[in-house]
């Protein structure tokens, strides 16, 4: 049996935490691997272990065979390994051509080739069907194609095995499927891949095995083709999953959130919200679904007062908000999981329980004239984190940095969902989330519509969207394509209206 | 005015061109991720290295210009040696740039006088004489610009013209410049591109030191002839420069303009009756308020480099 | 606590340091130093003109530490200090009220004034994201040639264009109490005013909801946001306190130190401060002995050199030894670490802010 | 007097004289020791001093110009025995006021000023002398000897701060070109526009810049009193007359003839309105060993008892120049000739 990379007996520990604990993987030339685990388990620093990024305490790896030490990513190059990072590694302001061939640049005399660079990416990307736009410049494209461009560094320098760390958490379910056919293709042309996902039905569709971890700890590699999802969860949470959202029949009363004609501007100063109008009642999830960058950012950032409102009206259970500052909102009982939680949703130089109550630091009990009361502040945060089983090495004296994507997540929701708020605007709860922590969250948002409160969800997922929302809103192009019931549509219907079709339908 | 602007114009310039190099140089050392606020303690030390090296040379060797170029040289040698104490401090040592540029700023005050004094017997060195300003032939009978540009010009003015554009050209058009930037923007990614990003952090730094070290001693064979063991805050004005040129090779060179003009202007109102209608007060402070002005009108579009004053380190996520 | 070991230990590399140096041109450490901290405190009138000579270091190290905290960069201490000195010194030529009045309206000129220089970079910031570096070293050079055409204009002395006149005896921070207590030395009213800056800005960034939110601001402006803090209103109010502490600076300087403003001359404490607020780690208690150490420095120097053949720049070479040594302080910690291993495992993180796990 | 080797004097003179018990020190007044003026006057006398009559010596530079740093260094030096203190500097004024006091057993002399408590009432005690020059005198035979040796054309004055000092050389320069324009038959003259404080005394570049503003409107010779300002000035007339153009700088304070070397032996220091502050501080130090310190006294140094003048050799003046001059420089000390110290009608 060849092996491209073997990983023996690795640890990998952190201060307060063995992040990864004697694991073993072993990746079969020409196979997708998937790495299965709940957040914080150990993925992405056993990934970062293999691409040179940390040196891990024990444990050896080879490479075809062979043992060698990657003490930085460039010997993880080297030995043709590429990563796609978590979070994505590309230059805002360079463009394609030049994020790709930064680090192996072609030249010219002494000059820069672009040219042949951009025709070798241009044809590459016809290869594979990637579809990128060699001058293109970062900031300006779409999450989906500078993934596609991570892919095409990789590919640009013929690497044979290539790490995804959650590739598919950001895309759009098109784009996921467009995704997996270029993996299939890269196996075709004899590439190895490990995967992490926590989408088990993304690891049945491409994986051909899966090794599983749990805290740190190697639990097993089983063949997926053997193995089911639900299989498959239980060995990464060690019980029993339940996937299916239980939720009662939504009985909606008062409204809670009203838009109206509300237009407002985008990062590029033209109207990315035009002219939508909603409602979202007490007991009800308003489920929002759309390809990504059709206006949902700007839609809610207009609510939660982030972003200026160009022309119509915000009201709060009849309220007009549509120009009050942003704690104001919050006090009137918005709360927000926002999109980009390390950007918005954490200060994370700060300790974790100073964010937990970023929000409510001023009020009693947390302080008083002025003053902090920090057991009282310790007390709130142990609370949430405990209850939304936030993992982290030194609990609520962690730095928020330290902790996991996942665990950040579950924090941020965990906080929000303390505050009980009127409002709930969840912007892609689950991302990056294990599928424990998953039902987990699902249960939460489903309890806090059951206690009478409103939750606007946006997501990505189409999945998500149609399981959790009582009502879908459909958005394309910043304009409002129709509002269905989720109990009476179906993944066709509502994916044809994200593409733009079916305005007729409205509810 | 006209012949009064005529005037005035090769003196601008010779007061440019020192903040613009080593503006210059701090644009390497940003644009590479690490923030240089020791770039006045960098001036002085080449100020420094130069005047001694031209003070001992000029009795002994023949050739003046060859003089002068060799204390150039040593000043971007001294420039550079000092430079590495940053260098050290903030990218091995994920030290913070703002204490260790400090630092250099206090080292250069004090080590410099010191040494002065220690080797010369003196803190002040004067060297006997430095560049003279030429009308270049032809050029210089071209109607306006002739008199603006090429009239009593100096060659070190036309050499760091030179450097600017190759300085342009590095940054954009090589391997080097790319790895450069990408550094300051994101050093994650050029480390996960498999640049060797403390590397390219010492050469940004590194030129920081040559240029910054090469400006100060412009000082001394231009305008001033003697080193006081100070370049009197054109350090810092060459980092405001810097900021001002938002990052661009062409924004410092038009920043470092400004500030040359506006001072040289703000010196000379007090023998120039036509500027004495101004208030004296308003025209010293006008090249300042002005660039307060133009941060205001330009801020929109802040092009500094993302990750510049950052520590890197590949462990932080 | 770990912070302070780091400090002391680059203290005594800088010492050992310019030890070194000193044995370089043929002179004895161990007799320099014991001159130079026997110039700064051998006898009361001396450790009174050390704790001079640090008033104004705590409060511009103080400034600066501050707008760290929240992320801003302030070189602009210098400025600060000018106008705020300038403005006190105003008030105290000016006016004719009973001392306590005239005091505590020159203190308030000197807040007014330092406080008024920093808005105008913290307002750039905040509406239109003007680098504060470039702003306040603008404002400096504005400040400067303020002082430099205001005081012959307006409060010029009897015989002497360059300084303003000298301040009456009842418009100065010097007390004959103080004064007596410290045998005539310069040991003045400033100094108590430190130690409430002190008390009342550690009070601020550690104790408050005000802290709470400059600091979210300082780290991470669009969380802060996000949260419903008002971001531009605490990057200016940052900017504000940051000023006026460095004001109170000039105040020290200008009617305590001193007692007449000069002309021409940038104040070199604006510059030190900074040095002052990393090497007492951006903390109100490290920045107050870090400025008591600088005190101690720049006071015991003219001994040493009196008394040895060390020469004067070596001292500032030795300030500037130890303020390298302060922020090469990793160096110092990666040692420690591994001096320390087996100990606690709670401190390994070594961000100063969170440390202490107090907000 | 070009600094620089002059330092080292102590320590290569070489007929040691015998050991005097004298410790002398110095404090430095702002600007560095090097500074070509008052301190660097100042401390050459006491150099001399220590080479000639074997007395001990120190200079010390205080952290800042407050009186508290100034005084803080007096006390350094009285505590390590120096008690015998010279004090360069009108900004010594109320420092030494109050060292005068505290140190009894010590001495001072303090340079271009007075004691006073800041009220400007003279408190000169016994322990104290206080050193004044006569800078418009100085500034009188400059003024004279640059008019007859450039017979007509344009002057122009460069000052760095408005001190009294300075100011008193504009105004002595002023009278002399007067001076020379009615009795000796020059036609030099000086415009408003050309008589300036620079602000400072460091400032280099705007030295440059404003004497290149000068000698473009025609101005032929500038008399700087301007330390750093000063030298940048210098370096422009060099520059200039490399370049063939007749351009003049007058020094002050010391002959500055060497400073101003382009070529060769050519200097662009016409000639240079001289303060013997060395001169002075050796005799004082002299008069102390000799028991006849002048405690209590106000001493003015000027034309009568040759504490100013030109220099002894004057290659850029004509031998009619130096006559003429000297012959003025008589009439002065016979007081046929006032100069007067004040401002009255002159420019600035
Ligand atoms: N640089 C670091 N410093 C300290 N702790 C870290 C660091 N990186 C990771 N950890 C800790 O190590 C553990 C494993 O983290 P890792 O990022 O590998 O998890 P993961 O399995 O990728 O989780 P997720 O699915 O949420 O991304 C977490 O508890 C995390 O807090
Ligand atoms: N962005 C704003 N613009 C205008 N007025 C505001 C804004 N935010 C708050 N206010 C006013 O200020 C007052 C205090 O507001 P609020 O209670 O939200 O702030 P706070 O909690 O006191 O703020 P902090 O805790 O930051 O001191 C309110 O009465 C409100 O009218
Ligand atoms: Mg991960
Ligand atoms: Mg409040």
């Amino acid at each position: 049996m060849s092996y491209v990379v073997e990983m023996l007996n690795i640890r990998k520990e952190f201060p307060g935490i063995v992040a990864n604990d004697n694991i073993t993987l072993s990746l079969k030339k020409g196979e997708i691997h998937a790495l299965l685990g709940e957040n914080g388990a150990g993925k992405s620093t056993l990934m970062g272990v293999l691409f040179g990024m940390y040196q891990p305490e024990k444990g050896m790896i080879k490479v075809d065979g062979k043992e060698v030490r990657i003490s930085n990513p460039n010997v993880a190059n080297r030995l043709g390994i590429g990563m796609v990072h978590q979070h994505f590694k590309l230059v805002d302001n360079f463009t394609v051509t030049e994020n790709i061939i930064l680090g192996s640049e072609p030249l010219k005399g002494i000059v820069l080739d672009i040219d042949s660079a951009a025709n070798k990416i241009a044809e590459l990307s016809k290869h594979y069907g990637l579809n990128v736009d060699p001058h293109a410049k970062i900031e300006d494209i779409s999450v989906g194609m500078q993934q596609r461009v991570e892919i095409m560094k990789m590919l640009y320098r013929e690497a044979e095995v290539l790490i995804f760390d959650e590739p598919t958490a950001v895309l759009t379910p098109v784009e996921i499927q467009e995704l997996m056919k270029i993996m299939r293709n890269l196996i075709k042309e004899g590439k190895s891949i490990i995967i992490i996902t926590h989408k088990l039905k993304e690891i049945k569709a491409v994986a051909d095995r899966c090794t599983v971890i749990r805290r740190g700890k190697s639990v097993g590699t089983v063949n997926v083709a053997e193995a089911s999802e639900a299989s498959l969860a239980e060995m990464m949470v060690g019980r029993h999953v339940s996937f299916k959202v239980e939720k009662k029949e939504s009985t909606p009363t008062d409204v809670v959130l009203k838009i109206d004609d509300l237009s407002v501007k985008n990062n590029r100063k033209v109207l990315g919200v035009k002219g939508i109008s909603l409602e979202v009642r007490k007991g009800e999830i308003l489920g929002v679904a759309g390809v990504d960058g059709n206006g949902q950012t700007e839609l809610v950032e207009a609510i939660t007062g982030l972003r200026k409102v160009e022309s119509g009206k915000v009201y709060l259970n009849g309220e007009e908000i549509t120009n009050i500052p942003i704690r104001h909102r919050i006090q009137k009982g918005i709360g927000h999981i926002p999109e980009d939680r390390q950007k918005r949703g954490l200060v994370l130089d700060y300790t974790l329980e100073s964010n937990m109550v970023l929000e409510v630091y001023n009020k009693q009990p947390f302080s008083k004239y002025g003053l902090l009361n920090v057991p009282s502040i310790r007390k709130y945060a142990k609370n949430i984190l405990q209850n939304f089983d936030v993992r982290s090495g030194e609990g609520a004296a962690s730095i928020a940095r330290t902790l996991s994507g996942g665990n950040q997540q579950k924090a941020i929701i965990g906080r929000e969902l303390e505050l009980d708020p009127d409002l709930l605007i969840a912007v892609q709860p689950t991302r990056g989330l294990d599928v424990g922590s998953i039902e987990y969250i699902h249960k939460r948002l489903i309890e806090h519509r059951d206690k009478g409160k409103a939750v606007l969800l946006i997501s990505l997922e189409l999945d998500e969207v149609l399981q959790l929302s009582d009502r879908i809103a459909i958005v394309n192009n910043g304009e409002l394509v129709g509002e269905v019931k989720a109990s009476e549509t179906n993944e066709n219907e509502v994916g044809l209206m994200m593409a733009g079709v079916g305005k007729e339908r409205n509810v | 005015m006209w012949t009064i602007i005529e005037q005035i114009f090769p003196y601008a310039i010779v007061f440019t061109i020192p903040l613009l190099i080593t503006a210059l140089g701090g644009l390497f050392s940003e644009r590479s991720g690490i923030v240089n606020i020791g770039l006045e303690g960098l001036m002085i030390f080449g100020a420094f290295a130069g005047s001694l090296t031209i003070y001992y040379l000029q009795g002994v060797w023949a050739n003046q210009t060859l003089v002068l170029w060799t204390g150039l040289i040593m000043a971007m040698v001294a420039g550079v040696l000092f430079s590495l104490l940053h260098a050290f401090a903030s990218i091995n040592l994920s030290a913070n740039q703002i204490i260790s540029g400090t630092a250099i700023n206090l080292i250069a005050t004090a080590l410099t006088v010191f040494l002065a004094r220690n080797i010369t017997g003196s803190g002040n060195i004067r060297i006997t004489s430095g560049f003279s300003p030429t009308d270049i032939p032809v050029l210089s009978s071209i109607p306006i610009i002739g008199d603006l540009l090429f009239t009593k010009t100096y060659p070190t003015t036309w050499f760091i013209l030179i450097v600017l554009v190759i300085s342009g050209f590095v940054l954009y058009k090589t391997k080097f410049g790319l790895r450069l930037r990408s550094c300051g923007e994101y050093p994650q990614a050029a480390e996960a591109a498999g640049v060797n990003v403390r590397r390219v952090r010492y050469s940004g730094v590194l030129i920081s030191g040559a240029f910054s070290g090469l400006g100060g001693a412009l000082i001394i064979v231009t305008y001033a002839g003697e080193f006081t063991g100070s370049v009197s805050g054109l350090g810092f004005l060459a980092l405001a420069s810097l900021i001002f040129g938002q990052w661009r090779p062409l924004g410092i060179l038009a920043a470092t303009f400004f500030f040359g003009f506006a001072s040289t202007i703000a010196n000379v109102s007090q023998v120039i009756p036509e500027l004495a209608i101004f208030p004296p007060i308003l025209l010293k402070i006008f090249p300042y308020i002005v660039t307060l002005i133009a941060l205001v009108v330009f801020s929109k579009s802040s092009q500094a480099p993302k990750a510049a004053g950052e520590t890197f380190d590949s462990g932080k996520r | 606590m770990r912070n302070t070991i780091v400090s002391l230990i680059a203290i005594i590399l800088g010492l050992i340091a310019g030890g070194i140096l000193m044995l370089g041109i043929g002179s004895n450490p161990i007799e320099g130093y014991s001159y130079l901290f026997q110039g700064a405190l051998k006898n009361i009138e001396r450790i009174g003109n050390t704790l001079a000579t640090a008033t104004p270091l705590i409060f511009t190290g103080l400034s600066v530490a501050f707008a760290f905290r929240t992320g801003l960069f302030n070189i602009g201490a210098s400025g600060q200090m000018l106008i705020g000195g300038l403005l006190a010194s105003a008030v105290g030529l000016t006016y004719d009220f009973s001392r306590p009045v005239l005091l505590l309206l020159m203190v308030l000129a000197g807040i007014l004034g330092g406080a008024l220089w920093a808005f105008v970079p913290g307002l750039l910031k905040a509406k239109f994201n003007v680098h504060e570096v470039v702003s306040t070293i603008m404002m400096n050079w504005i400040a400067y040639w303020t002082v430099y055409y205001v005081v012959p204009g307006y409060f010029k002395g009897d015989f002497l264009e360059t300084e303003s006149r000298k301040l009456p005896e009842v418009a100065t921070l010097r007390t004959p109490f103080l004064s007596e207590m410290f045998d005539g030395s310069y040991i003045n009213l400033g100094l108590f005013l430190a130690v409430i800056a002190t008390i009342i800005v550690a009070f601020i960034i550690n104790k408050t909801t005000l802290g709470f939110e400059l600091k979210a601001v300082g780290f991470n402006r669009h969380a802060a946001e996000y949260a419903g803090m008002r971001v531009n209103r605490n990057i200016i109010l940052s900017m504000l306190i940051s000023g006026a502490l460095a004001g109170i600076g000039g105040v020290a300087m200008y009617t305590g130190n001193a007692s007449s403003i000069q002309i021409g001359i940038l104040p070199t404490q604006g510059y030190d401060g900074i040095a002052v607020a990393l090497l007492g780690a951006n903390t109100p208690i490290g920045v107050f002995f870090a400025a008591i150490l600088f005190g101690i420095l720049y006071s015991g120097t003219g001994f040493m050199n009196a008394m040895t053949e060390i020469p004067p720049e070596l001292a500032n070479t030795i300030i500037a030894i130890i303020i390298y040594f302060a922020a090469t302080s990793i160096l110092i910690e990666r040692f420690l670490r591994k001096f320390w291993k087996s100990s606690s495992k709670d401190e390994e993180i070594v961000v100063p802010d969170v440390k202490k796990g107090e907000s | 007097a070009c600094g620089g080797n002059d330092d080292q004097s102590a320590n290569n003179g070489g007929n040691e004289a015998e050991k005097a018990d004298l410790r002398v020190g110095m404090v430095t007044d702002a600007g560095t020791i090097d500074d070509k003026s008052f301190n660097q006057g100042t401390w050459e006398g006491i150099l001399k001093a220590e080479d000639e009559l074997g007395v001990t010596t120190k200079y010390l530079k205080p952290a800042g110009t407050t009186e508290a740093e100034y005084l803080k260094e007096i006390g350094n030096l009285y505590d390590a025995d120096y008690k015998f203190i010279l004090a360069p500097g009108f900004k010594f004024e109320t420092a030494v006021f109050q060292a005068q006091d505290k140190y009894e057993d010590a001495k001072f002399v303090i340079i271009d000023g007075y004691p006073h408590s800041g009220d400007f009432e003279p408190a000169v005690k016994d322990n104290t002398v206080s050193v004044f020059f006569a800078e418009h005198e100085s500034g009188f035979l400059a003024g004279v000897a640059t008019a007859l040796e450039i017979k007509e054309g344009e002057a122009g004055f460069i000052g760095g701060m408005e001190i009294p000092a300075v100011q008193k050389f504009n105004w002595g320069f002023q009278q002399g070109l007067t001076y020379a324009n009615e009795n000796l038959d020059t036609n030099v003259s000086i415009k408003a526009e050309n008589v300036i404080y620079q602000g400072s005394f460091d400032n280099a570049a705007a030295g440059g810049q404003i004497a290149a503003q000068m000698y473009d409107r025609g101005v032929k010779v500038i008399f700087t009193a301007a330390g750093g300002v000063g030298v940048g000035a210098i370096n422009e007339a060099k520059t200039r007359a490399k370049g063939g153009e007749e351009v003049w700088i007058v020094g002050v304070d010391v002959d500055q003839y060497a400073d101003g070397i382009y070529e060769g032996e050519k200097s662009i220091i016409l000639t240079s309105a001289m303060k013997k502050l060395d001169q002075v501080a050796f005799d004082v130090i002299k008069q102390e060993l000799d028991g006849e310190f002048p405690g209590g006294e106000t001493l003015t140094f000027d034309a009568k008892n040759d504490g100013i003048g030109l220099p002894e050799e004057n290659p850029n003046l004509s031998e009619e120049t130096v006559n003429a001059v000297s012959d003025v420089y008589e009439k002065i000390k016979s007081e046929e000739i006032s100069v007067s110290g004040e401002q009255g009608d002159l420019l600035k």
